[in-house]
């Protein structure tokens, strides 16, 4: 059994729901870590579901990448544990300096909830092996704040380093700077994706989603398996 | 200060036997509106029918109970927040949501999903200041929405939006909430002498004072006394606390902080645990210095929640709260007797029986009906293929039938991973619950049709919302109702209000359908008058296997049916208000025995497996219907309209027509499908056409045209999806 | 369109703040859960507002801002209920 | 706390915009609904920004600013990678 900490903070809304998710997938064992927790040891790898931290005061995830919690988990990135930002995770792990970039409010100023068309780019993360490399999924999106900016130079780098792990297939989500909707750090345990993918892994009635969210989970599993 | 009449103020001089003090009549004038007090509404509503065999009784207050088997309940509520929202749409539209959130909470239960029914002036008219104003209010109160839903967790998963110009400068902000529990966590409101009373939440300030006879009052300029600031993240963390506190076993009895502020709250939880509380307004924590004890018992600050808990199980309590970081205050706690005993630092400054503060005394409204509107004008419409098209795509971009994906992109409506219908895909939007079911939810309204004939129209919301849950596989279980009309002295009103309840007892008598919850709200007026009738009706089903949850789009090469007559029924049409006619023609009669029938039948046909996709046929007529199920479908149709069981007396009355209790549906086992109906005494159907995929284009037969109108998928998916083109337009250079 | 050259150009400030009674919860929680939680005891209180900064063509300044606060009034950038609003030439342009 | 009574009470304005790279959706909606309700041609650009207005305690106006400075970038109170941020006293309180 390999054991997920899903970090929960103060207006943290779908650890829930990656809680539930997770226990669907035999040898995955989830467990909620409340923020104030600063021991990490005994953690297989880490989520950082969505939702709305501190009630998205001052930027979505900038009070919440001060937490204790946080301090520990960038020490623990360095061990190279897998670690995954969902939604407000990763602008958490943006406000926290774990990834690159920054994500700001999208272009349309207007959440969006809706089902994205994406394309994996990069199928060797902990998160994305399952994927074939191009595969074309649908995994909903629903933020505010999810416009992802960096400057060209740094930029370039992502993408001669391979960071840029999905991007979306269709322009008219956030207005993200090429696209991007996932990112990695440069040794790829620490990834931070927009969509939810927990949100397209059961058999949805709706024809536009299919539950091609799963993969990630099958991927983590698989990686944790084998590492 | 004091709102009381002089009849009222009589009353209370009597019961007492003295001159009432300052305080208390501001704490009982708060009470005695007509927001809190329901003084002339009470005796009407009593009479809805509120027993089924899923109903709990006996333990709601705010919210409704429903059993829905394995041990889990529902509880169910809708709110307003119409006066608010009209002078601060973003903060009142969002405080609603949370005020209805709490009623939720009270009791107990998850909130797990939220619905609005919204009317407004029309975006785009002539009238340009009226339109500019609306554009204003829809942008904020969906923004309002949405930020503050989005923010606690709870998905918005559907909702009900209406444009009609008798809401000009003004609107109406309907908020409906769902939770979900195990049945032995509900709080029983069972409490103790010496039990405590804790404040918990946002601290008390000076907001909304007097906001409940604000919304008992016209609408008159600015008023600061009903703004209210929303703050959602207070919000979800008394969510997750009060939930823990419940799971835990530490709350013995607990009320949010609504309309009336600490007045109503504790003298009605007083009255439901039949004990007397006695609380000191000193120990409340507040957000300003100075405030007055009739400031604090007042305030309407949000946020907020009343929880009794024993002295033993104080100290869980607390850890909760403080691992959430939410201020609270131990303010009182509960005593022998029946009476409400304020203090203020130590002194008593009040001490009455909470009886007297929560049941003002009843009022018998005068009414008379109307005069009778003069007779239907006969109208001439020029009924080429061309002119048929040409209303077909008119009604399609009438933001009234055009699609609202602009207004539901806003809204979570997945958090929490059991949103299986989503808005925009089917008639009602779909939940799967713990228990294996899946619910079916939908609120819906119709202020056209209910201005020219409060008792119909109101029939026709009540045919249209079970409609909507049977045509997704649900079947109704209950119905929850939100009044909305002008002011109560006006004998007119007064007189359309009884017709609407009348209504509502008539169709969930016969259809066996319990009345779980609802709400009036009165005064709804604007610079110009009193708004249309708004009665907004709601409608929960459930759905036992996922195999039965239908939508409404078209396969390919399948036939298509209809269920049901249709007449020339055009009043209050989508048709007459977009072909300059609006406030003609005759409102659509609900027959009870049809609609009866004709769900029945769908149902049946549903779980034999034999329905391919489904649609209610309702606002728009039948040529709207047809529309959505080939654009949701990406297929077409072939429709000959001579099929169609009717006794229209024109093509457009036929292709537009809103008579109610009529399905269409689509099917690839059209022989069985026909046996099955031909065995139904009285039933009216018939098959009406195909479904195609070849080419791009849908055709309407008549044998009166002589040619067919074609339509196609790009024409009637433009035309749509005119709502977003409205809010998003770019400007002309 | 019509580009009136006697017109200079302008660098207006709008601040829109909420009216002193009016609570300010965003405010709060950046003062609450960041700053004290940091230990920064010195910072008393915090309010958030917003503001726009407008390039506008007109004759005088005082032309200038008198004109961005009856768009701003006319389009309702800002709510009169609960917030108040400044308008302030910060800048003229050459 | 450690109320040091040889210090006084500022208010201090902290504005935090985006850098020019960065597009400002909100000041876009605002002009575009500008030109397309009422035409106003005049106005030739929008830009948003987000202020706090802090209150805090310290010797003296400099010593105030240079301290809520160095709490915005400690607390990146301004993400340094979109925006950028400036801080003033605008106010001596007694
Ligand atoms: N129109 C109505 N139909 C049915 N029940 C109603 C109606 N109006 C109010 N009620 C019921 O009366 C009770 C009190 O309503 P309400 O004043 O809304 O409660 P509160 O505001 O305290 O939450 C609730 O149970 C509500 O469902
Ligand atoms: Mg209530």
């Amino acid at each position: 059994m390999s054991r997920v900490g899903i970090l929960v903070f103060p207006g943290s809304n779908c650890e829930r729901d990656v809680f539930t998710v997770l226990s669907k997938f035999s040898g995955l064992e989830p467990e909620l870590v409340w923020h104030t927790k600063n021991d990490l040891r005994g953690y297989d790898a880490f989520i950082i579901p969505g939702g709305f931290t501190y009630g998205d005061s001052l930027r979505a995830g900038a009070i919440a990448a001060h937490s204790p919690v946080i301090r520990e988990l960038k020490k623990i990135s360095e061990e190279n544990l897998p670690i995954l930002g969902i939604c407000n995770g990763f602008q958490i792990l943006v406000e926290s300096s774990l990834l690159p970039g920054a994500l700001t409010v999208n272009s349309s100023h207007k959440f969006v909830c809706k089902s994205a068309r994406l394309v994996v780019k990069n199928n060797s993360t902990p998160f994305t092996t399952m994927f074939k490399k191009d595969e074309s999924i649908s995994i909903p999106v629903a933020h505010g704040q999810g416009r992802y900016v960096i400057d060209n130079r740094a930029y370039r780098k992502l993408e001669r380093n391979n960071q840029i792990v999905i991007r979306y297939a269709q322009n008219d989500i956030n207005g993200s700077m090429n696209n991007v909707a996932a990112v990695c750090n440069e040794q790829g345990n620490v990834m931070g994706m927009m969509p939810h993918p927990e949100r397209a892994v059961w058999i949805q009635m709706d024809q536009d989603i299919r539950p091609e969210g799963s993969g990630v989970f099958e991927s983590l599993r698989n990686h944790l398996l084998w590492h | 200060m004091s709102e009381l009449t002089a009849g009222e103020t009589k009353y209370l001089r009597k019961k007492l036997g003295r001159k009432p003090s300052a305080f208390e009549l501001d704490v009982v004038s708060a009470e005695w509106s007509e927001h809190c007090s329901y003084k002339s509404s009470k005796k009407l509503i009593r009479k809805f029918p509120n027993r089924s065999k899923f109903v709990i009784p006996g333990l709601a207050s705010d919210a409704a109970l429903l059993d829905i088997g394995l041990g889990y309940v529902l509880a169910i509520h809708i709110e307003s927040h119409n006066h608010p929202s009209a002078v601060e749409p973003y903060g009142g539209s969002a405080t609603g949501v949370g005020g209805v959130i709490r009623d939720i909470l009270s009791l107990g239960a998850r909130p797990i999903a939220l619905l609005n029914a919204l009317r407004f002036y029309p975006l785009d008219n002539a009238n340009k200041r009226y339109s500019q104003s609306s554009r204003w209010l829809l942008r904020n109160v969906t923004k309002g929405i949405a930020d503050y839903g989005n923010c606690i967790g709870v998905p918005t998963v559907g909702g009900e939006v209406e444009f009609d110009r008798g809401f000009s400068n003004y609107c109406l902000v309907d908020v409906a909430a769902i939770g979900i529990s195990k049945r032995e966590k509900i709080i029983r409101n069972r409490s103790n002498k010496r039990d405590i009373v804790f404040l918990v939440g946002g601290a008390t300030g000076r907001d909304g004072i007097h906001g409940s006879s604000f919304a008992s009052k016209k609408l008159s300029g600015e008023d600061r006394s009903a703004v209210q600031i929303p703050d959602p993240f207070t919000e979800k963390l008394l969510i997750e606390a009060v939930l823990e506190a419940v799971d835990r076993g530490c709350v013995n009895a607990m009320k949010d902080l609504g309309g009336g502020g600490l007045s109503c709250c504790l003298s009605e939880i007083s009255e439901t645990i039949s004990k007397g509380l006695e609380v000191d307004l000193s120990k409340v924590h507040v957000k300003e210095d100075g405030m007055s004890p009739s400031e604090i018992i007042l305030s309407e600050s949000q946020e907020r929640m009343l929880v009794i808990t024993s002295q033993t199980n104080q100290a869980y309590l607390t850890e909760i709260l403080s691992k959430y970081n939410l201020s609270y205050s131990n303010i009182g706690s509960v005593i022998e007797g029946k009476n409400l005993v304020i203090k203020y630092a130590g002194d008593v400054i009040m001490n009455l029986p909470s009886e007297l503060i929560c049941r003002a005394p009843l009022i018998d409204r005068d009414t008379i009906p109307p005069e009778s509107k003069s007779e239907d004008r006969n109208l001439y419409f020029r009924e080429r293929p061309s002119d048929l098209y040409k209303s077909i795509l008119k009604v399609l971009a009438n933001p009234n039938i055009a699609s609202k994906k602009w207004i539901y992109e806003q809204f979570d409506h997945e958090v929490g991973i059991r949103t299986v219908l989503k808005p925009g895909t089917a008639d009602s939007s779909v939940l799967r619950l713990e228990n294996g079911k899946y619910l079916a939810v939908k609120l819906d309204g119709n202020s056209k049709q209910c201005d020219l004939d409060p008792y119909h129209g109101t029939m026709c919301i009540l045919s249209e919302v079970c409609r909507n849950i049977i045509s997704t596989g649900g079947k109704p279980l209950a119905i929850i109702d939100h009044l909305q009309f002008g002011s109560p002295e006006n004998a007119h009103i007064f007189w359309a209000f009884k017709q609407s309840v009348r209504a509502i007892i008539n169709y969930c008598e016969f259809m066996r359908l319990p009345v779980v919850g609802g709400k009036v709200s009165f005064y709804n007026e604007n610079n110009l008058g009193p708004i249309k009738h708004s009665p907004v009706i709601g409608s929960i089903g459930l759905i036992d296997r996922s195999e039965w949850i239908m939508m409404p789009r078209f396969g390919s090469e399948e036939s298509i049916f209809i269920i049901g007559n249709t007449k020339d029924e055009m009043g209050g049409s989508e048709f007459y208000e977009t072909t300059g006619r609006a406030g003609n023609g005759k409102v659509p009669i609900v027959d009870l025995n049809d609609d009866m029938r004709n769900a029945k039948a769908v149902l049946r046909l549903i779980r034999e497996d034999v329905v391919s996709s489904l649609h209610d046929c309702s606002k728009g007529g039948l040529a709207i219907t047809l529309c959505e199920m080939a654009m949701r479908g990406g297929n077409n149709f072939q429709v000959d309209l001579d099929k169609i069981p009717n006794s229209c007396s024109s093509i457009s009355n036929l292709l537009f027509s809103e008579t109610p209790s009529r399905y269409i549906l689509s099917t690839n086992k059209r022989k069985r499908l026909n046996t099955m109906l031909s065995a139904i005494s009285g039933l009216e159907f018939s098959e009406i056409g195909m479904t195609t995929n070849n080419g791009s284009e849908s055709f309407l037969h008549h044998s009166k045209l002589n040619s067919p109108v074609i339509l196609t998928q790009k024409n009637i998916t433009d035309s749509y999806e005119n709502l977003g083109t409205i809010m998003e337009r770019t400007p002309v250079d | 369109m019509n580009t009136n050259t006697s017109k200079s150009r302008f660098i207006v400030l709008v601040n829109i703040e909420n009216k002193p009674y009016v609570s300010d919860p965003e405010g709060e929680t950046i003062l609450r859960d960041l700053i004290m939680e940091e230990g920064y005891s010195v910072v008393e209180s915090v309010r958030t507002a917003k503001s726009l900064k407008m390039i506008v063509r007109a004759k005088n300044p005082k032309q200038a801002e008198k004109m961005v606060m009856k768009i701003c009034e006319k389009l309702r950038i800002f709510n009169p209920i609960i917030s108040s609003c400044t308008v302030n030439v910060v800048k003229s342009l050459p």
